[in-house]
């Protein structure tokens, strides 16, 4: 089968949209934060704390949507850890970051192990069910492709619209920009700093917690521990390759995606002499050359990384 | 009297290796013969150091893995004679107390490809892996050795994920597999027995039984089990009997010793044609009885389509 | 005015940073239709009595009256709603965002559905052509030029609203032109009711704005008047507490010629412009004065000079030979002293201390290294010398350059430069921001360096700096630069007309 | 409510913070173990035993900090430089991979070969760190993807040498590489420990570096170009050439981290060499506000909290992730304590 055969399958584009699901919260949860002026490193332990926490909301006998919207509020819980240090204290937003994913991801497993000690085999539980819309689902292609996926891979989607939209035709997403461009300049316009980076920090680990709920909630049906494995870092390097941009943080988790379902087809084909590992390692190498492609003019949040503080200077 | 024994893995529990042990150890200590310590997801590099606690505490027998790490865990060995220690590696026994062990569950495997080979319609069998470990590589082989002795026209896709632990990349793995037209899965990870059961096709569970433990009902056909009881009752045992030896454990995970088996057919009881499975339990017995040997390799197993 | 009561009060301000007292115990009152001059020193004290004011910065003690009612501190949403509003002395803006952008954030509720941008726009070029304020509403600030951000900080205060204007040195980057037209405007707007205080340290601007005039001191209200019964000289007494000479040039016989620059080209970038075939001579003992209204190439210029942007077109040289690879290490040591227009962020490592800052370009020499090593006695000895020297104001050698005002920073910048006894000197807007004091300190040392035989190129936007210590003028306009003329023989007017690029470029 | 500068900054108060900070953090994972079932205050004396109550707790202890005080400096003379190197991961493996390219076959005695395999090591490490450099430098490329994703690039190529070409036949099929020769061991300093000469040149390194940063024209450019490229460039510094030097510096010490770790604890490679002490490097030089001997101090504590707390966990039969909720838990609470001892909050 040669690559370009690939690309005629339904099946390639149906796995590429699902995978970059967890990559489209993610990016889009960093994307709101560093827009705002606030790295958020915590995302990988972000994500395996709503991961955990879904699954088990759910697993104790809750919805899924309950999940959903309970690995949110687990996600809004980290955030203001990280605001409280990275946005009130004004400290290292590198080191509150990755104390947190620490954190996260330990308190997770730490959580599991004491409320399912015995638990070897994983137990499951019954995930988001593929949609079967009256008319959508049914376009040729595009049915199959996005409107057949499971709820929370149409949510993604309007995400990226709603936060485009937010960002760049409201009030609030104004001062959300401008907040992480130069702090100072919405402290002289009477709106409060430290609220709105507290607020995009929140709402942007929302965001990854639901992502990580995907993974238990949606492609899978039980949670491991460590289950997350390195997606919230892919999600911080496709952030920079978007600009900044939701629709290109869209693009850019789609082409990565695209990348993972390419390496795994092509990586079972016979006769391969190529190690596997360089097919794993793809994804990771196409992502670098895009971002070279990407990069040569990106303007970065003006006031990423700088803490505010009032009546300071 | 109790004895007191650590597990000491370096996967969470829930990893199937692992767990294995931790089960078996586990039904040890609810049967009161020993009391049962563990430490999880210890990384190698701390690996020692939690050997040399435990053995330092006093527990009479630790059971884990050393691979990887042989060299280091036959130093500690030799520092602490008194304790037991039955660890997964791949070179043999050591000193007077380090006996091994590793999984050789490629028998049933090779049963379970007899049975895959005669379902298949397409002549197309998939198998998703962690790593091409030996541990691995050899389950590969038996399972493709057992499917070709039946039908020599299948083919097979292999694919490994490049992690012990990722489910849905699994299932990802699995997915452009049977888009590539194959019909029948090897599990060897967690993740692939769902994308079988959510593309109708079938699949063989590996360690655990999946048709019961990972939702494989109507999906998992069988399952070639290992199970660690016999050997570690046989180590408990011995440790209490003072009698404990530098032993190579391999042949009680091997099915002539109860440490491997193939897994009951359950539903699949009615549907498999009855040939298969008269030859299935012949072969089995002559496993059992020694008359016939299921090859181990530890070569990495290439795509053949 | 008596019995008119005040729009805003004052009252018994005190303000600390650590052991800094930066305002002690300062009352002040604002009356309806006044414009107040708020004058002082740097560090006296009146950018912190304003952020008090405006909601910035937290009083230890005082009490602020707007209309009769208290202000609640700390709340710069409070004093905006309270009808205040400022023009901050280091701009408040984004670069990276539009001017309308920049101008409507926080004037709609933050969790309205939509951004009324086209409604926005509209009220904004009201607004410019209302005040003559110009600039393109969709422009990215960081593309505009000092004086047009400088607009838009007072665009965003118009567009409030405001009935109590603070505006912190204004004019502080404005050419003359721009900073009449301003205070025309001030003067229309306190018809229509408005209170306004400013901040200048220009004092011609007092004169013929103010109606009263506010003079703070380390930190106290040292001197009230109304403008009409003082004179600059005056003012400038009670800011300094002491007499401030000011020194005007002398002719000198000009030497050879130190650098010229050759038919001079360069493409501008995105909203910037270009320069065109520049020709520049200077001879040594001479100022030469670079006129112009900023955004119209100084800023190329002064960088080709410091080697920081290499020309497309045409030679650099330097005592009559050509600069082979110009980079501001090369021009360092073929002997320029640079003084910046970025004092903060181009002259000096801000967050390194005195001591670094002063060994920052010629670290890799003898008193300040040897084998590689860094030699702190000999940094330190140096350090004090021209500390000493040229009078840097400062808690101690081992202080972070960012806590020092201004004008001590300027003096720390001409303390690096000068100390080498440069034979050329650039001078990129060197009084920016710097009070009457620091000013005269500045074009002292200028003069002396010319005196001393060296050539000084000096841009300014200031027509009264460069009639007072250049001897010749070449005026810069979009990206032209006229012949040079001799100082004597230009007036005011038409300089300011070639400044618009209307006059004639050729005098005589 | 505001935050405030303090004017003076005494050592007493940054003893008093740290303490707090260790108990707060403590208090915090006492919940944790109540819930478990047991006493919190065994759990604490069990983990101070556990990081220092044994000859053998403390060279564990000590063994632990060594990578991470390599890593450590790596990170903090490239964050001193604003050069954001998230790869000191991936450049740790490259400097364990040079020990083995270099030290399994050769005839060296230990002390030319030991010096060698550090310097290779190094300048592997260095070199590598380059490519991300280069392309920040003339691409405009951000760096701490590229670092970030590099990581798992040279994961993976750790992973396919070990599966493949550099597979020790003598593992038996197991994925690891041949192990070096004997006299590239790294001298064990405690009999019976794994605490090797690595610690003492972790230690020399960290002053090294001090003295490199404070001392030397380069250490002054490397520090005035983190704080303003721009008014460095002005100034005349070669702004390009001195981040280059700082990665080389930077990735050098990443990559020594690799191959200490290499010689002194493990003797061959594998995929699981390091688990994490790239990440975690950065962390202990946030820690140490990238203070170079500050670096050996932050290193040991993250390393005595994770000893002490993962061998407590065994202690008291509770599950080890507790080890890491604790090192998370303190690594904040620390990081909390040193802003109280450069800020107050005032009320008002
Ligand atoms: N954010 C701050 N932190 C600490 N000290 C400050 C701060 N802002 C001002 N100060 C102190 O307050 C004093 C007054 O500063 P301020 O900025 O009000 O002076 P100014 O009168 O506006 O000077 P200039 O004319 O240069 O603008 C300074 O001497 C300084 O020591
Ligand atoms: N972060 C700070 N900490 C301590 N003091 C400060 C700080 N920032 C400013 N200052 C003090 O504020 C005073 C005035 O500073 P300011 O920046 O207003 O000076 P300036 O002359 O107005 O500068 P410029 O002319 O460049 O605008 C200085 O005396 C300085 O000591
Ligand atoms: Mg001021
Ligand atoms: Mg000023």
């Amino acid at each position: 089968m040669d690559i370009l055969q690939l690309f005629l399958e339904t099946g390639f584009w149906v796995a590429m949209v699902r995978m970059a699901t967890p990559l489209i919260f993610g990016t889009l949860g960093e994307l709101i934060c560093e827009r705002a002026g606030v790295v958020n490193l915590g995302i990988e332990g972000i994500m395996a704390a709503g991961c955990m926490g879904g699954w088990m909301w759910v697993f104790l006998g809750g919805s899924l949507w309950g999940g959903i919207v309970f690995a949110a509020c687990i996600g809004i819980a980290f955030g203001m850890l990280h605001s409280l240090f990275a946005v009130y204290l004004g400290l290292s937003q590198h080191v509150s970051g990755l104390g947190l994913t620490m954190l996260g991801s330990s308190l997770s497993a730490f959580v599991f192990r004491m409320l399912l000690p015995k638990a070897t085999t994983p137990p499951k539980i019954v995930p988001f069910a593929p949609l079967d819309l009256p008319v959508l689902s049914h376009i040729p292609f595009l049915g199959e492709v996005v409107f057949s996926q499971t709820a929370l891979t149409l949510l993604a989607f309007a995400m990226v619209i709603i936060v485009a939209y937010i960002l760049f035709k409201t009030p609030l997403g104004l001062a959300l920009r401008m907040v992480g461009e130069n702090p100072m300049a919405v402290e002289a316009q009477g709106l409060s700093v430290l609220g709105l980076r507290t607020a995009a920090v929140c709402a942007g680990s929302a965001m990854m917690a639901v992502g990580g709920a995907f993974l238990t909630l949606s492609a899978f049906d039980a949670y491991y521990i460590g289950m997350v494995n390195g997606r919230g870092w892919i999600c911080i390097a496709l952030v920079v390759f978007s600009s900044w941009k939701p629709y290109k943080a869209l693009l850019g988790c789609l082409l990565f995606a695209a990348f993972d379902a390419v390496q795994m087809r092509v990586q079972q084909q016979a006769g391969m002499a190529i190690p596997y590992q360089l097919y794993l390692a793809l994804p990771y190498i196409f992502s670098i050359i895009a971002l070279i492609i990407m990069s040569r003019k990106a303007a970065y949040p003006k006031a990423l990384l700088i803490p505010f503080r009032k009546g300071e200077r | 009297d109790k004895i007191t024994v650590a597990g000491i893995y370096t996967q969470p529990i829930q990893q199937k290796w692992d767990a294995c042990l931790h089960k078996a150890l586990q039904k040890a200590a609810d049967a009161g013969d020993i009391d049962y310590v563990y430490s999880e997801k210890v990384s190698n590099t701390d690996y020692i150091r939690v050997l040399r606690e435990y053995s330092e505490k006093g527990v009479n027998l630790v059971v884990g893995e050393a691979f990887g790490i042989s060299r280091d865990v036959r130093k500690v060995a030799k520092d602490y004679p008194n304790v037991a220690y039955l660890m997964g590696d791949t070179f043999g026994p050591a000193g007077s107390n380090l006996s091994v062990f590793d999984n050789y569950i490629h028998e049933p495997c090779y049963l379970m490809g007899m049975i895959a080979g005669k379902m298949t319609k397409s002549n197309k069998i998939g198998m998703v892996g962690g790593y091409p470990i030996g541990e691995v590589n050899r389950l590969f082989h038996a399972f493709m050795a057992g499917a070709k002795s039946v039908n020599p026209a299948v083919e097979f896709k292999v694919s490994f994920i490049g992690s012990w632990y990722d489910p849905p990349k699994a299932k990802e793995f699995a997915y452009a597999q049977v888009e590539a037209g194959v019909d029948i899965l090897y599990a060897e990870r967690a993740g692939v027995v769902d994308a079988a059961r959510e593309k109708g096709i079938l699949a063989f569970g590996n360690v655990n039984d999946m048709n019961k433990e990972e939702n494989g009902k109507d999906v998992v056909v069988a399952s070639a089990l290992w199970h660690m009881e016999s050997a570690v009752n046989h180590a408990i045992s011995q440790v209490k009997k003072t009698a404990f030896k530098a032993e190579d454990y391999k042949e009680w995970t091997m099915m002539a010793k109860g440490g491997a088996s193939l897994s009951p057919y359950y539903e699949f009881e009615d549907k498999l044609p009855a040939d298969i499975k008269a030859k299935v339990a012949e072969t089995a017995e002559a496993i059992k009885a020694g008359t016939f040997t299921v090859k181990i390799n530890d070569e990495e197993p290439k795509s053949t389509f | 005015m008596p019995m008119i009561k005040p729009v805003l009060s004052l009252s018994n301000i005190t303000k600390t940073f650590g052991r800094v007292l930066a305002n002690d115990q300062v009352s002040l009152d604002l009356f309806p239709g006044e414009i107040v001059a708020l004058l002082g020193e740097n560090g006296a004290g009146k950018t912190t009595l304003m952020s008090i004011l405006f909601g910035h910065y937290l009083a230890d003690q005082g009490e602020i009256l707007v209309r009769g009612k208290a202000l609640a501190q700390g709340s710069p949403r409070a004093a905006l709603s309270a009808g205040v509003g400022m023009v901050h002395q280091h701009f408040t803006l984004a670069g990276n965002m539009s001017v309308l952008d920049n101008v409507i954030l926080g004037t709609e509720p933050l969790w309205g559905l939509k951004t009324r941008r086209r409604k926005a726009c509209k009220k904004l070029e009201g607004l410019m052509k209302q005040f003559g304020l110009k600039v393109d509403p969709h422009a990215q600030v960081s593309a505009l030029s000092v004086g047009e951000q400088q607009r838009v900080e007072i665009l965003k205060v118009l567009y409030r609203d405001a009935s109590i204007l603070i505006l912190d040195e204004p004019t502080a980057v404005l050419t003359p032109q721009e900073a009449d037209h301003l205070f025309a405007t001030l003067n229309q707007l306190v018809k229509g009711g408005l209170s306004i205080i400013f901040i200048t340290h220009k004092m011609r601007e007092v004169m013929a704005a103010s109606h009263r005039c506010v003079v703070l001191r380390q930190g106290r209200v040292v001197h009230e008047t109304p403008t009409r019964d003082t004179s600059p000289e005056d003012l400038a007494r009670h800011m300094v507490g002491q007499e401030v000479e000011k020194k005007a040039r002398q002719k000198l016989i000009p030497g050879n010629e130190v650098l010229s620059l050759k038919n001079i080209s360069l493409s501008g970038t995105a909203g910037k412009t270009g320069l065109e075939h520049l020709d520049l001579d200077l001879r040594g003992s001479e100022i030469l004065g670079i006129a112009g209204v900023s955004g119209n190439g100084q800023s190329l210029l002064a960088d080709i000079i410091c080697g920081m942007t290499l020309p497309d077109k045409g030679d650099i040289l330097v005592h009559g030979s050509p600069m082979a690879g110009p980079s501001p290490g090369a021009m360092v040591r073929a002997g320029l002293g640079r003084v910046p227009d970025d004092r903060t962020s181009t002259g000096l490592i801000a967050d390194m201390n005195l001591m670094e800052n002063m060994a920052s370009e010629t670290y890799k020499k003898m008193p300040f290294s040897r084998f590689g090593l860094l030699n702190f006695k000999a940094m330190e000895k140096e350090t004090a010398t021209r500390v000493k020297h040229f009078d840097v104001r400062c808690p101690g050698l081992n202080t972070v350059v960012r806590n020092l005002s201004g004008g001590n920073m300027q003096k720390l910048i001409l303390a690096r430069e000068l100390s080498g006894k440069p034979g050329i000197i650039l001078a990129n807007q060197p009084t920016w921001g710097l009070d009457v004091g620091a000013t005269a300190y500045v074009h002292d040392r200028l003069l002396e360096a010319a005196q001393n035989g060296a050539g000084v190129i000096l841009i300014s936007e200031d027509l009264d700096e460069l009639f007072l210590v250049a001897d010749r003028i070449q005026v810069m306009s979009q990206g032209h630069l006229s012949p040079a003329m001799d100082i004597d023989d230009v007036d005011r007017e038409a300089l300011g007309l070639i400044m618009a690029g209307q006059g004639e470029t050729h005098a005589h | 409510m505001r935050i405030e500068p303090r004017e003076n900054q005494s050592l007493g108060r940054l003893i008093l913070a740290l303490f707090l900070a260790v108990a707060a953090a403590l208090s915090v994972c006492s919940l944790l173990i109540l819930w478990s079932g047991a006493s919190p205050v065994q759990g604490w004396l069990l983990m101070v035993k556990g990081a220092l109550g044994s000859k053998f707790a403390i060279s564990e202890t000590l063994t632990r900090a060594t990578p991470l005080i390599f890593t450590g400096l790596a990170a903090a003379v490239a964050f001193k430089a604003k050069l954001w190197n998230i790869g000191g991961e991936g450049q740790f493996y490259l400097g364990a991979c040079m020990a083995i390219l270099l030290g399994t076959d050769t005839g060296l005695s230990a002390w030319a070969l030991i010096p060698w395999l550090f310097v290779a090591g190094a300048l592997a490490g260095g070199l590598f760190l380059l490519v991300p450099t280069l392309l920040k430098t003339h691409m405009n490329v951000d760096e701490v993807v590229t670092t970030l994703l590099l990581n798992f690039v040279v994961l993976l190529f750790v992973n396919w040498l070990v599966f493949g070409p550099w597979k020790d036949p003598m593992s038996m099929g197991w994925p690891q590489s041949a192990p070096v020769v004997d006299a590239a061991a790294l001298p064990v300093l405690l009999a019976k420990t794994r605490l090797h000469l690595g610690f003492v040149l972790g230690v020399g390194a960290a002053v090294l570096v001090w003295l490199f940063m404070e001392r030397t024209v380069w250490g002054f450019e490397i520090r005035a170009v983190g704080h303003n490229p721009n008014a460095s460039r002005f100034a005349g510094m070669p702004v390009n050439a001195v981040i280059v030097r700082t990665a080389l510096i930077s990735g050098g010490l990443a990559a020594m981290a690799g191959v200490s770790e290499l010689l002194g604890v493990k003797g061959y490679l594998t995929t699981d060499l390091s688990p994490g002490f790239g990440y975690t490097g950065i962390v202990v030089a946030m820690l140490a506000a990238l203070h170079p001997l500050g670096v050996v101090a932050s290193a040991l504590f993250v390393a005595m909290i994770y000893i002490g707390a993962d061998s407590m966990s065994r202690a008291i039969n509770i599950s080890n992730y507790i080890a890491d909720v604790t090192t998370a838990v303190s690594l904040l609470a620390v990081l909390c304590a040193l802003f109280f001892t450069k800020y107050r909050i005032r009320r008002g």
